[in-house]
């Protein structure tokens, strides 16, 4: 009998704040995992530190809560060592675009076959409320900086074009069936697969609640980078969807045949 | 044991570095002993570069302060070595004329090998050639075998360079040696043919030991950020752990490099990371998270002068202090040290051993000197450790961080049903539920401390040469324990014993078998490679009842058998 | 001196924490103490959480283990809280009777307030005004005071929102107290009014002070990275540093931060960062430059249960071995541990003068405990230490890393013509140029290392409350201070006099002044929160000739005065 | 009389390999220094670790050679506690774009008034050869990646216009007087000025000698985005030029008032 969504729940209760849009995302993961019908002891679900970073205990599956930032790396490290596993790293926006803002990159480059969903809201929730890279330059509620960020807000799906991601998709916790379908297409493709989802922060940026109003869905599925440039770019930031999927050769691409080559021993013998 | 220090010296491109190499190489394979360590200007090329060589009839594990030949192929900036390649009274330096010492460089017995007419004549530039050519035949080595050696090496190399490099080899060869060189070359004894039955003979690093002993114990994912002197190490292991059918991973840094690692850890594979201390800093946070996750992990730091970026090239003993308490919170975890180029097999291997085990960090502390320097070793033997990735076998309800007796609780690995579990760098319970509370914490505390406290680490915690007995003790770690032997065993020459224990573990410290060990010594003299006394202070603070004495001396420049011999027959030394 | 404990408690928007917090104001207000300790669940809103006050006529430094009452705004996952806020036979327990202890708590003293209905009859919701009304009535305070407090802090709020919970205090206060809770609050005087010429009161936190004693020294730089329980510290400094015409960067992670403040120290400006473990763990390379640059950077650690991610919002005194001994290479720094809330003030003042005087890394201890706990306090004086930036006033040549006696080189800045130079963390000569020399590097390591050692840092090394001679010490540093204050007037009233030496400057560690006072101590108790005895093991390391023991208690729970005191009775506790 | 270039040298010898591209940077940087007039004493040169980051020792000027990867945050701090200086980060494509990604990064967005010039050789020079971020996925030379670096290199314009940069330009070090003219202007402009020098390395990438027949100029400045996107996307990476100039307002933005505000010492008391 195929399981559930609820099936792959854990039973831990969460500890967000009611309104949380990470419910959303929880949601979304565990549909995703009935629709592919994965087992759950074959998915490790991995993150760094922050309201959203929690994620994976509420799974029922295998997980690492790591330190903050380090989420990709982490799940590298796994999905290259056991190919055999599915392997999904979660986290918020600050985890992974400032302090995890390197190895978001590399992980765009390096293409090793793992899905990746950043919840975006904009804020660090768990530190309760300073500006986050994706905040927006004129917020002025952000604990640290009483004048507003004074700066360019990070752009996530750029910055992973850029960077060389191969799957680039943008979800909405306020559209957990769309967001499910999404997770779903980017487990399914083949290397590094990432997905922003505009996830809100009831608490400390409670204004979120308006982006129901401002979410659309974008056409198309750009398979050319050029083409997902100009989606991205023209876009507000608001648009849902698949915005590229053009998949490359994952990382790491040989599995050399354990044995070949000869025998390290024999380079050292006088 | 009669051995010979030579030491071969020339400006960038004059191959310096590579007619020693071949020379011991030649003299090992003939049965000789040897070691060879390199040093570099801070360029990159163009810059002079030294081969400092000691051969031997017999193992050979240190270079002493003084040599007995220099061939200076040029003079260019020859200055800049003069701390480490001291010419004394005895020392015979052959040039080729061309150029004359620096001022202050002023060596009694110079001698004038007309190298570059030699080559000439042989229609070669290779004047480095010629000096092997010579240096073989006076060690009593056939020109045929230092030809297939040089042709080996220069195998890239189109035929006319390889050809014209053999012509000065032979050339070289051929010549009549001047007297003092043939003197003094000829009281090496021509080394003996291996005794069927012996150990293999290597010539390797201590790198590439410590990658090999990883291998053979199992590891099969590295990731890494290069970094001097470690990236040799991880060069060797990315180009044999395909044999092996692992991965290597070059990372974008090396907060990357440990997480990738703990990631390979919780997936149940062996894993490891080298580096050096500006590395192992940055991979401060997260060795924190494997003690905390009780996930295993392996580091290798190949330590190099500090602080900061310090002196990279050069060896020291000066990150001690961050390997044992480099980590926020309470953090216990495993510190070896490799004893010599030939241990870091061992070691390495031991480290992924008691790293999967015990479900933890595992730091392996090496040295420029012992991951650089090339020696002939006896080959190791591969019944080393071995990983021991136990997944679980529990009973219902299955709980990862279970308080049991050992301290060391049931793991499941990713892949195995109905023993799911997040594993946590946040406090948790037993069921790895985070959690804040006081007992949950205490209970973790303890469990943690008490998996590496009560763990039986056999005999292999140190090395004992001598009865300690009555007798003063020398306490040493990593390469500064070649020197202390090569101390002690001139000490007994002169009539005095005294015994050497090298620390192989050194975290947790063996406090009980080590108050019992030292109690009957008459003086306790920690030697180490850096400027703080850190091993001193750490052994102070564990054993405070013990009257430990210190001589810490500072990289770049090695410590000296003598240095330790002074300091043993001075009045108590702190 | 008489206190009064209570604890407030309730569900997630039930308002314990503000209830808690008007109450400490309004009391302190008229005169008297207090301080007031934060706990809750991990949850970011809608957990349950607790304020635990204790008010007095006298200073008040310490919350006890036991509470005398507990105002209990609801039950929802009471429980949670079991091991912070115990309930014992004597302690009074008010609630409103809508629902009931969860079981296990079963107080003998249960009475029953209904606040709902007295709130419903005033047309409010806010139950937690009731109590707030009933306990100012009963601790003597006037209603008018009460709600000017009460204003101010819903400023915000509109004023139909303001006039509600206004009536609901209003109400409050004018009911008649229960006989049991009016004769307990009765039990504590009301405070009379501060006599003119006394020094001016605050009610301030440690994060709070520490960032004033900051800016009042002179940092105009701050970069840092927001984590608990360091980001209020911050934010603070966000909201005040205008003010002093500096600038505070949020920076991207820990590494930008303390490269940040590096850069800022490199040009003249007195420039900190503060940060909790795992950020500290993050900055340990580049505190490494800090000391080999020879730039002044001030880091302070608002320390919380470790290791790894650990107990984010609870206090611990594990990172102290990080402080000392996290860095690669030998990197003599300075390490300072405020004792107090007020002291924060002092100590952070105090390593921005001795960060620039000294050009060198600064690192301060503070703790979750002292950071967010707020207090009735002494205002500091504003002849607070400062910044000691000084250019150099040197003659030809200029060697930025010159060897003086005192060991602290003339440092120029970037902008004074003719001393330009390049900082480096390679090592390097008197001149500031690369160098990987024996004697540049022992040059420089020894510089470093003199520059602290022989510095004279005056009486604020440590603070001793009593007489050592023939008594048992207890040593201890941070929040365990008031603990060991308590724990030794609790003696002394036993007729048992003990000393308490609290220890400001930890490194370089004062080696000759202790081993001199603390000669003639009858016992060395070493009282510290964490679970590896960190401060013991380091302390025996540098005076291993004494004969500490041992009492270290990891986090979350507070350390109280009668485990103090009940190590000191049990016969040598190690 | 002013001051010529190499009135600009320190005099101490580089450790640089005979040919390096290294040194023509250094050059342009002093011809630049000239053309400004700047005053050594007024100037700071940062760097991180690398071959490349041993120049600021071969200005006269302040400098602080720090460490690996931190040149940005380092100098950014520098500039905004001291705004009267100019302030240059140097640094290596491995520092700037491996180790220093994240920095970059938000350097770009934060935009604080520095120049930064990344002398890119498309590998490690200092450890000796092993890839780096911008090596070829083809190239098999690379110490630790002996089947290539099957990564996609990575895009120093395009992720520096991805992240906010108001000036992207590309220098060589076979042109450094077309080099120092790009620096000239990198200093006039207000706020983060990017600089990607294409640098060879003679010795671990000897191949790129061949540079000299690929390079070439770009045509025209575009001063919006879009037209940069498309400038940046359609070029081989050999364009030399302006590829993008837009200032926006520097970070910090306001320098407030020393003594504004209430005292605040005030709010404490009771
Ligand atoms: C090294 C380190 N620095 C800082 C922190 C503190 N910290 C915890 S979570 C967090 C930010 C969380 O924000 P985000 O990733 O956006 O997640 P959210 O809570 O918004 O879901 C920070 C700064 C930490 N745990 N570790
Ligand atoms: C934390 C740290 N990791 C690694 C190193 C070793 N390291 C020194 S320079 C360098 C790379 C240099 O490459 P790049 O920045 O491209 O400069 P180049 O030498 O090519 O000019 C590395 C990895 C280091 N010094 N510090
Ligand atoms: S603080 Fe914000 S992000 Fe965190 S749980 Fe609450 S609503 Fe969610
Ligand atoms: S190794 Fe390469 S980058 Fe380094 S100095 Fe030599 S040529 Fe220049
Ligand atoms: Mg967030
Ligand atoms: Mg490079």
């Amino acid at each position: 009998m195929p399981l559930k969504a609820r099936d792959y729940k854990s039973g831990i209760k969460p500890i967000w704040c009611p309104g949380c849009g990470h419910y959303s995302v929880l949601n979304a993961i565990t549909k995703a995992m009935a629709a592919r019908e994965v087992a759950s002891h074959n998915t490790a679900i991995v993150s760094g530190i922050g309201c959203s970073s929690r994620l994976p205990a509420y799974v029922s599956s295998y997980g690492f809560h790591g330190v903050h930032g380090r989420a990709l790396p982490l799940a590298a490290g796994l999905k290259v060592a056991r190919p055999d596993l599915e392997v999904v790293a979660v986290g918020g926006d600050g985890d992974g675009f400032s302090i995890g803002g390197n190895h978001f990159l590399h992980a765009c480059r390096r293409n090793v076959n793992i899905v990746y969903i950043a919840m975006d809201n904009e804020v660090y929730g768990m530190t309760k409320g300073q500006a986050s890279p994706t905040s927006p330059e004129s917020w002025l509620d952000g604990k640290l900086t009483p004048h507003g960020t004074e700066m360019r807000a990070f752009q996530p799906c750029a910055i992973a074009l850029a960077s060389g991601a191969g799957f680039i998709a943008r979800g909405y916790s306020g559209d957990p069936n769309g967001l499910a379908q999404l997770i779903f297409e980017a487990m399914a493709f083949p290397g590094f697969a990432f997905i922003h989802v505009l996830s809100q922060c009831v608490t400390f940026v409670p204004e979120q609640t308006a982006w129901k109003q401002r979410v659309h869905p974008v056409e198309g599925t750009p398979a050319t980078a050029a083409e997902a440039a100009a989606l991205i770019h023209a876009d507000d930031g608001f648009g849902k969807g698949i915005l590229y999927r053009n998949p490359r050769p994952v990382w790491p691409r040989m599995h050399p045949q354990a044995g070949g080559g000869e025998d390290p021993r024999a380079g050292f013998a006088l | 044991m009669t051995t010979l220090t030579l030491a071969i010296s020339g400006s960038g491109g004059a191959g310096a570095i590579s007619t020693g190499e071949l020379l011991l190489r030649l003299f090992a394979e003939v049965g000789g002993y040897g070691m060879l360590k390199k040093t570099f200007s801070p360029q990159i090329r163009g810059g002079e570069s030294a081969a400092i060589l000691r051969l031997g009839d017999a193992p050979v594990s240190t270079i002493p302060a003084t040599i007995d030949l220099l061939v200076a192929l040029d003079w260019q900036n020859f200055a800049r070595f003069a701390d480490e390649v001291p010419i004394s009274a005895s020392t015979l330096v052959l040039h080729t004329g061309t150029d004359v010492p620096p001022p202050g460089v002023t060596p009694d017995n110079l001698l004038t090998v007309d190298a570059p007419g030699i080559a000439a004549a042989a229609d070669s530039g290779w004047l480095n050639m010629v000096f092997f050519g010579m240096l073989a035949s006076g060690l009593g080595c056939t020109c045929a075998a230092a030809e297939t050696l040089l042709r080996a090496r220069l195998e890239k190399h189109d035929d006319a360079v390889l050809d014209a490099a053999c012509r000065a080899l032979q050339a070289g060869f051929a010549q009549a040696l001047p007297d003092p060189l043939r003197e003094l070359l000829a009281t090496l004894p021509v080394p003996a043919a291996t005794a069927p039955g012996q150990p293999q003979r290597w010539l390797a690093s201590g790198n590439q030991m410590a990658a090999l002993g990883a291998l053979e114990a199992g590891v099969r994912f590295v990731a890494a950020y290069p970094i001097t002197p470690a990236s040799d190490l991880l060069e060797w292991l990315a180009h044999h752990i395909d044999h092996y059918g692992g991965h290597l991973v070059q990372a974008e840094d090396e907060l990357a490099a440990i997480n990738m690692v703990i990631g390979a850890g919780f997936g149940g594979v062996p894993a490891m990371t080298a580096t050096s201390g500006p590395g192992m800093a940055l991979m401060s946070e997260a060795m924190g998270l494997a003690v905390a996750s009780e996930t295993a992990a392996v580091v290798v730091d190949v330590m190099r002068g500090g602080p900061s970026t310090g002196i990279p090239t050069k060896s020291e003993q000066s990150d001690l202090n961050l390997a044992l308490y480099g980590m926020h919170g309470d953090a216990p975890h495993i510190v070896l040290a490799a004893q010599s180029i030939a241990d870091c097999h061992f070691t390495a291997a031991w480290a992924v051993h008691l790293a999967t085990r015990l479900q933890t960090l595992v730091i392996v502390l090496s040295d420029q000197s012992l991951g650089q320097s090339i020696q002939v070793i006896d080959a190791p033997g591969s019944d080393c450790p071995r990983a021991a990735v136990n997944s679980s076998q529990e009973a219902e309800p299955y709980l990862r961080y279970r308080d049991t007796d050992s301290g060391v609780s049931p793991l499941a690995l990713p892949g195995e049903p109905g023993h799911m579990y997040t594993a946590d760098g946040l406090e948790h319970g037993e069921n790895a539920i985070p959690s804040p509370r006081a007992r949950d914490h205490r209970m973790q505390l303890d469990k943690r401390w008490r998996k590496l406290a009560d763990w039986d680490f056999g005999g292999h915690w140190a090395e004992l040469v001598g009865q300690v007995d009555q007798r003063p003790v020398i306490l040493c770690m990593g390469s500064v324990t070649a020197t202390a032997l090569e101390a002690q065993a001139a000490m007994a020459a002169a009539g005095r014993e005294v015994a050497v224990l090298s620390l192989r573990l050194l975290a947790p410290l063996p406090t009980k078998q080590l108050a019992t060990l030292l109690a009957s010594g008459t003086r306790l003299l920690v030697v180490e490679h850096n400027h703080g006394a850190q091993l001193w202070h750490y052994l102070r603070s564990l054993l405070p009842q013990l009257a430990f004495e210190s001589l810490a001396l500072p990289g770049p420049a090695a410590i000296q058998p003598r240095d330790i011999y002074t300091a043993l027959e001075a009045a108590n030394a702190t």
